[in-house]
């Protein structure tokens, strides 16, 4: 079974082996023992937090683990606030009109706006799944726990909470919005800036971008193009989150152009949709027993119980709609480290499996 | 021989095809012919207003070959631009950007719109016919506009400035305008740059960018253009900077022609040039060639001719009295070419 | 009965009268007979276009007529598209961060910045009712109706929409953001600047206006305070909509600091729930024949019919919820110009009536 | 009498003394023991440092009361501000913003962050006990920095400036930085002011406004105190101001006093300083009191004394030579006070 969980002191090894597969642009997790031990402590610190009534600096850090090897295969994580430690920058994409109506001309002039609008809220990120386990929904179940448990304990989260998209680079990683603009300013590499960000380290930026709008008008085409595109790699991801209601309000990431994607947490359909629900232990209708994994029938679910410190979610299939209460085999409570009468949450995979 | 004087209504066609010849770029000087009446008419009130400080005067000089009376170049003075609406350049700033902790420091030019040269005297629109295009009628026809504001120093400002035109190629295609204007006015340059000639300039304050604009995020064909001079505005720039004039970052906010400036009273022309008694040679003159100017506004005449400075005055052949419309004892003023 | 139509040709004299009483700082009606002949033209002749097929300079303002009297007691309106005849400016309130780690400072700044961002997008505008009007949900219908014409003829606007809020100023019309940014820069009174900007006249806020952000925490406090606050009497225009799911998003105006309101037409909750259904003329249960109006039970629907040129738009009182038919009396029927079996489109008033 | 010579350790107490005495405004002069010590022991490599161009050296300079020995001032100057991190300081630059169509044309001051400075030679801290602070004692120590550049104009940059107190009240609180630069560091001007003189100034970048401030937003005590000399400093700027000192609209980015500044060949004390031979004078001088410097380096000393210019140099009364540690025919520099 794929179980969902807070990461814990013992993954640093499997982490470290999942950093390394991640490759360059991916900054949230380098292959660095001191800095993702330094983010297990973080995760478990927040984790073992009780009685939080506001967002304040935890990072909530999730693995995916399969049950049947004990491997760890992917992570998904939460950052409570960003930019409140180091400054966080984006571009907004605005709009400048000039128009002389003497001459008939009228030009809306798209602008890129340095900014740190995102401070304070909520971040969804560092989303990474083995190559190997990319199948059997694997990737919506990592990325949708994160609303589960973002339902069960809104408190934690800002009202909106938004998700960076990495932007268009080709085979070699060059970013065409890099090579026109921050090249520019920078007098480093690509991968240089984007390693110092993912340190945190991000004084830099603001001591060497122009404060000033960028006209886009003036931007060569290839760099004008990937303005709120995101990686060819990363398009089921933004449209995985598209169907959950996040939207690219006009905000891009300062390096490549990758979008933001915001949304209302009362308004994501997976938490707007997700209720709770009491367990019963027992064999569920429309499930033979002794059927195999990966056999069932029926609509996807997932399926969370409603504890902070021992979070775990899980994926399950059902033909018959739940009710008021789920009928859960003993195997799925244990993976859910749940009783026979604990509360889960549930809400339909997706929004087409109603 | 030449003559400089101030223009008359006469000379409107002449002035039709100079303006003709001068191509796109000299945006004070359309190849229109309604304007270029108005230009007439204004300069000519000028000439006549009498002046206290500087306003929206502006004096146009045609350059005259004497030899058939044809008038072969042209050239004027704004008294003050930017009077009515704002006179825009770019002006060139280095922004600075530096990471002690990364050990970078950039100086990073851009360009900013701004108004700097409103309220200042301009030299304008130096046009000459190609087969008059020789040293002595282009310093002539240049520097006379300098004995003018030496003579008349309370109708123009103490500082000065030329716009010199800027890189584009015969069929008007500037790689600057391309880069840049383009984007804003959606429009090519030479309808831009005419626009700019024969309307006021509010557009360009509705158009033109607010924001500075990084060089270094241009095009590397617009960067290069920016301040240079056109090949054809070479020979007019040098005597300019011969004179004293300086580029002190300013370009045009259309091709990146550079602007050249200087304080009136640093001028060598200014600075040199002597007012005394007219005295007459007797013989043909064997001195050196000076610029040598008389008469009272309307009447302002400027030729170059040998003439040899004595204690009492510059010694000038008959002729060259004749030209100037003066007898020996008048008042002149004159300049070693 | 209360009717919402187009407006017509004859209804200049009741506008004109309407627009005497909008008072100071409702600066789409001004009373100026030729202003409002023009808006009136406007109008006609956008209802007039059929085969819209994406928006453009339209500007379809309706009217709300009481049948009984024949008067018309409100206005209310949507422009398809703003800004592309003259800039249309407003301020974005965003965030720059200034954090230094050495002295353990960290401030994140709020910042105004000048933009034409809505350039292009519908907005709804010009809401007035008069005050003798002022009940029986006349103000709702007359707001809502136009989330009826939005639903049937999307095409006719963008995917997202606006509405301009009219922020604080005292009982002299004296604002305090005016007072502390504007007036600087505008050697003009805010009177006279509304005024100007009314009359569509906008290039003197480019000449005039600073381009750069300014610091929102240099702004005394009175000014700060109103920033994306509404006057008082607004209060309950901005309730509504954002009860249909209108949201601020840090957009102010540049002259008053009032907030622009903002939501996807599909996301509006009244077009989102409205559906199509066929008109039965009859007598509808539970409604006693030769009930006085306003004496219905039951809850409130917005029924509109499907017309662009004829569009109508009123609001009844059912004690049965309706089907896929939905049974009117003849004078409904007549209010919305609609013959029997004619398609018509319907909607709970508020989100709380269902 | 006075004598002006270089700082050394045992000055240390003293000088901690006249820091304290100082007071809030004086970010380069901070009241703290160790790097006052810092301070003596740059200044002292400073003077022994082989010099070919301005670096990162810095000069200190005591007055001292001959009478007992005392020490009763001192000033100093910085070589080049902004060598390892960029020095800021606001820029006022005006603003045009004009609507011809309405009649309006506004010209609006704003505050830039720049380092306009940076690169420069500064003039710094000139402090003087209360007791001392007479027009002799206050000349003599501000001009012995200006006889020193004047010696050693290869140790400096050909521009110079220096920062005048700006106003703020014996309570440390100035109402400039109160509507300003509160708000972006979130500490009172005491603790800035301090941290700016023992920090490195890493954290104005950080957390300075990078936008301009437009000064009509301003609360008005602000605007006020734009520019404005602190009372107590009037003197030491009138001495710099007599020189040649000239305020080009920049101002401090914490307190808004103002910078002023000048190019060295037109400060009056270097263009008429004198070099000649040291002449004895047998009586008491009837002379005019001259500002005389003498000796190399680490072994300079500047003294106010009345003595007589001669045609082979300036005559002194012998307790003046021996104040300079000189005698009769050794090379001197002198000035008319």
């Amino acid at each position: 079974m794929m179980v969902i969980r807070p990461i814990c002191q013992n993954d640093l090894k499997s982490l470290y082996r999942l950093a390394e597969k991640t490759g360059i642009g991916f900054t949230s997790l380098v292959s660095d023992e001191a800095i993702l031990q330094k983010k297990i402590d973080g995760a478990v610190r927040s984790f073992n937090k009780e009685n939080v009534t506001k967002p304040h600096n935890e990072d909530y850090l999730m693995v995916l683990e399969d049950t049947t090897t004990g491997d760890i295969v992917g992570t998904c994580g939460i950052l409570a606030t960003v930019g409140l430690d180091e400054p966080f920058y984006s571009y907004h994409l605005g709009t400048i009109t000039h128009a002389s109506r003497e001459l008939g001309v009228h030009n809306a002039i798209p602008t890129l706006i340095l900014n740190n609008d995102f401070t304070g809220f909520s971040e969804i990120c560092t989303l990474f799944l083995e190559e190997d386990y990319r199948h059997s929904k694997n990737g919506q179940l990592l990325s949708k726990a994160r609303f589960m448990f973002m339902a069960q304990f809104p408190e934690r989260f800002t009202d909106k909470v938004f998700a960076e998209m990495r932007g268009v680079s080709d085979e070699n990683g060059i970013s065409p919005l890099w090579e026109s603009l921050g090249r520019h300013f920078f007098s480093i590499d690509f991968k240089e800036a984007d390693e110092l960000t993912s340190q945190g380290n991000k004084q830099f930026i603001a001591e060497l971008m122009p404060n000033n709008p960028v006209y886009v008008n003036l931007l060569p085409q290839e760099a004008r193009d990937v303005l709120g595109q995101v990686h060819k790699n990363t398009v089921p991801a933004r449209r995985l989150l598209e169907q959950e209601g996040f939207r690219y309000e006009n905000y891009v990431d300062i390096f490549d152009g990758g979008p933001s994607l915001e949304a209302r947490v009362q308004d994501i359909r997976a938490v707007r949709d997700s209720r709770l629900c009491l367990a019963n232990i027992g064999q569920p209708k429309g499930i033979r027993e002794g059927k195999g994994e990966g056999m069932s029938e029926g609509n996807y679910y997932l399926v969370s119980n409603a504890k902070v410190k021992d979070f775990r979610c899980i994926l399950i299939q059902r033909s018959i709609p739940p009710g008021s209460a789920m009928t859960l085999t003993q195997e799925e409570a244990d993976c859910l480290c749940i009783i026979n009468k604990e509360p889960v949450r549930i809400v339909e995979l997706s929004p087409y499996s109603r | 021989m030449y003559l400089v004087r101030p223009v008359d209504f006469a000379d409107l066609p002449a002035l039709e095809r100079l303006a003709q010849q001068a191509g796109i770029g000299i945006t004070n000087f359309p190849a229109n012919r309604e304007r270029l009446n108005d230009k007439i008419a204004s300069s000519r009130r000028s000439f006549q207003t009498d002046v206290v400080q500087p306003g929206d005067e502006s004096y146009l000089f045609v350059l005259v070959d004497t030899s058939n009376e044809q008038i072969v170049g042209c050239c004027g003075i704004d008294a003050m631009v930017g009077v009515d609406t704002p006179f825009y350049s770019y002006r060139i700033d280095e922004v600075v950007h530096a990471s002690p902790q990364l050990q970078i420091h950039n100086r990073i030019p851009a360009l900013f719109l701004c108004h700097d040269y409103s309220g200042t005297s301009r030299l304008i629109a130096l046009v000459v016919d190609k087969a008059h295009q020789n040293p002595l009628a282009m310093s002539l026809l240049s520097r006379a506009r300098l004995l003018f504001i030496a003579r008349y120093p309370e109708r123009f400002t103490k500082r000065l400035f030329a716009e010199l035109r800027g890189e584009s190629d015969k069929h008007g295609y500037s790689a600057f305008w391309d880069a840049l204007g383009k984007h804003f006015f959606t429009m090519d340059f030479k309808k831009a740059d005419y626009l700019s000639g024969v309307s006021n300039k509010n557009f360009i304050a509705e158009l033109m960018p607010r924001y500075p604009i990084y060089v270094p995020t241009l095009p590397e064909a617009a960067q290069e253009a920016i301040g240079v001079v056109h090949e054809n505005s070479g020979q007019s720039a040098d005597i300019l900077l011969d004179e004293g004039f300086e580029f002190r970052g300013y370009v045009d906010i259309f091709d990146a022609g550079p602007s050249i400036e200087a304080r009136t009273e640093s001028l060598h022309t200014i600075t040199n040039q002597k007012t005394d008694k007219a005295l007459t040679l007797t013989e043909i003159s064997k001195g050196a060639i000076h610029l040598i100017s008389a008469g009272h506004l309307e009447n302002f005449r400027v030729t170059a001719a040998p003439a040899e400075p004595q204690v009492a005055g510059l010694a000038l052949e008959k002729s060259t009295q004749e030209r100037l419309g003066i007898s020996s004892g008048k008042r002149i003023q004159w300049v070693a070419l």
